[in-house]
């Protein structure tokens, strides 16, 4: 199966279904080892209710799909999955799948946490926090995922 | 260096989108900004646009960290914009 | 929630359901930023038919809610899953499920590595491997798998 | 020291159980073997074990890397085992 077939990429409003990504990844190939596999939800806390995510489209779908053509050769990936949602989503809901199927566990879960890295900083996307009692605030960048998505940069 | 299908477009402008907290700062998702047909760079581009509106150069000197992206490709203050470009300007991306 | 419940361990020739664990594991809290799966199935190549997983019934229970628990302290997590199958597993099935549930990605995603690094060698289950034309053999364990569970002793 | 617990209930035996390429091996999954009342460390259990069984000298030296757990516990080949205990003999784990 030519690798262009393996990367899945989408930027949508709609929830994603996990068991059917999990299927796509995992019936990719006969010599598949393992799927890892990041659901990113909105976390609750201090009287968060919502959270609306913000894009660029044209540039993120471009960003996704890079990233996921990077982690394909790098981790020598036998598939790749890469789903962001946008617009209002509530705490507990999810916002990000991200998946890799591999020969070895090593590399999926390798490949999981790089892209799933990146994806934080990389990709064009902005989160705008919605309180209780109706203050909102956009969430600024975090010096820590800066440096999580930079410590892939030497290798 | 003129990009004869740029300017032919787009009349020697730039398109430049604003995202997130700068936009809502702003006040504005878009404008046209006319620039020399030679282009301009990133960083000149941002001077002129704080130039034309006081909302804009207040927001962008507030923005610590400005990222900036020509065609939809992240690039530096020192990266040449033509005509008929599509530059976006936003804060630090927060996405996953 | 206790941390008890939120520990879920299963022996079992059934098939398990990745969705059903996924939606466990994500409901667990509301302070969930993320939810790290992954899922080892049997990979094909060299003409290999089947794994027959044998295990130590008693043991195998003990160890992976040790195993758990352990991971639940030292990541922090907030709740975490292991399904290991036994039996008789074609090339393409699932064998063994592995899930952590954590406020942040980097937690969640290293105990996904540590539970299933420490569960391949410090779990007892065997592989017999089935090859096209009937002839078997016993997997032989991997330095690196051992390599791999005791780089996580030094913390 | 004696286990009187296990040892009303075994007679001063153990319980040994083989699993994987060692059991198959062997040809049996499981054999009682009389210890002492005060039990013998696990190098000891298994000398026991060979001499009592050709087949078990044969596949008990042929494993390099032997796993021994007492109890469901794994121990080290100086654990004392004593009357009473579950003794599992078994080749490197590979699960997962």
């Amino acid at each position: 199966m030519p690798k262009a077939q393996a990367v899945h990429v989408a930027v949508q409003e709609a929830p994603f279904d996990v068991a059917e990504e999990m299927e796509r990844l995992s019936a990719l190939s006969m010599l598949a080892g393992g799927v890892s596999l990041f659901i990113g939800q909105v976390r609750g806390g201090d009287g968060l209710i919502s959270l609306t995510l913000e894009h660029y489209p044209g540039m993120t779908e471009k960003v996704m799909q890079a990233l996921a053509g990077e982690a394909m050769e790098r981790f020598d990936l036998l598939g790749c999955t890469l789903i962001h949602r946008v617009g209002r989503l509530e705490v507990g809901q999810q916002i990000v799948f991200v998946g890799a199927c591999a020969a070895h566990r090593g590399t999926a879960l390798s490949a999981t946490s790089f892209l799933i890295d990146r994806l934080k900083t990389g990709a064009p996307f902005w989160k705008k926090e919605e309180y209780a009692g109706g203050s909102t605030t956009w969430v600024q960048a975090r010096a820590e995922d800066d440096a999580a998505a930079s410590a892939w940069d030497s290798p | 260096m003129v990009d004869v299908k740029g300017s032919a477009k787009t009349g020697m402008t730039v398109t430049v989108l604003y995202f997130a907290a700068l936009r809502e700062r702003i006040g504005r998702e878009t404008q046209e900004l006319a620039i020399p047909p030679e282009g301009l760079v990133v960083s000149a581009l941002l001077a002129r646009l704080g130039a034309a509106d006081a909302r804009a150069a207040s927001a962008l000197a507030e923005e610590p960290r400005l990222r900036v992206a020509v065609n939809h490709a992240l690039c530096t203050m020192d990266d040449l914009v033509r005509p008929g470009d599509e530059v976006a300007v936003f804060p630090p991306m927060t996405g996953g």
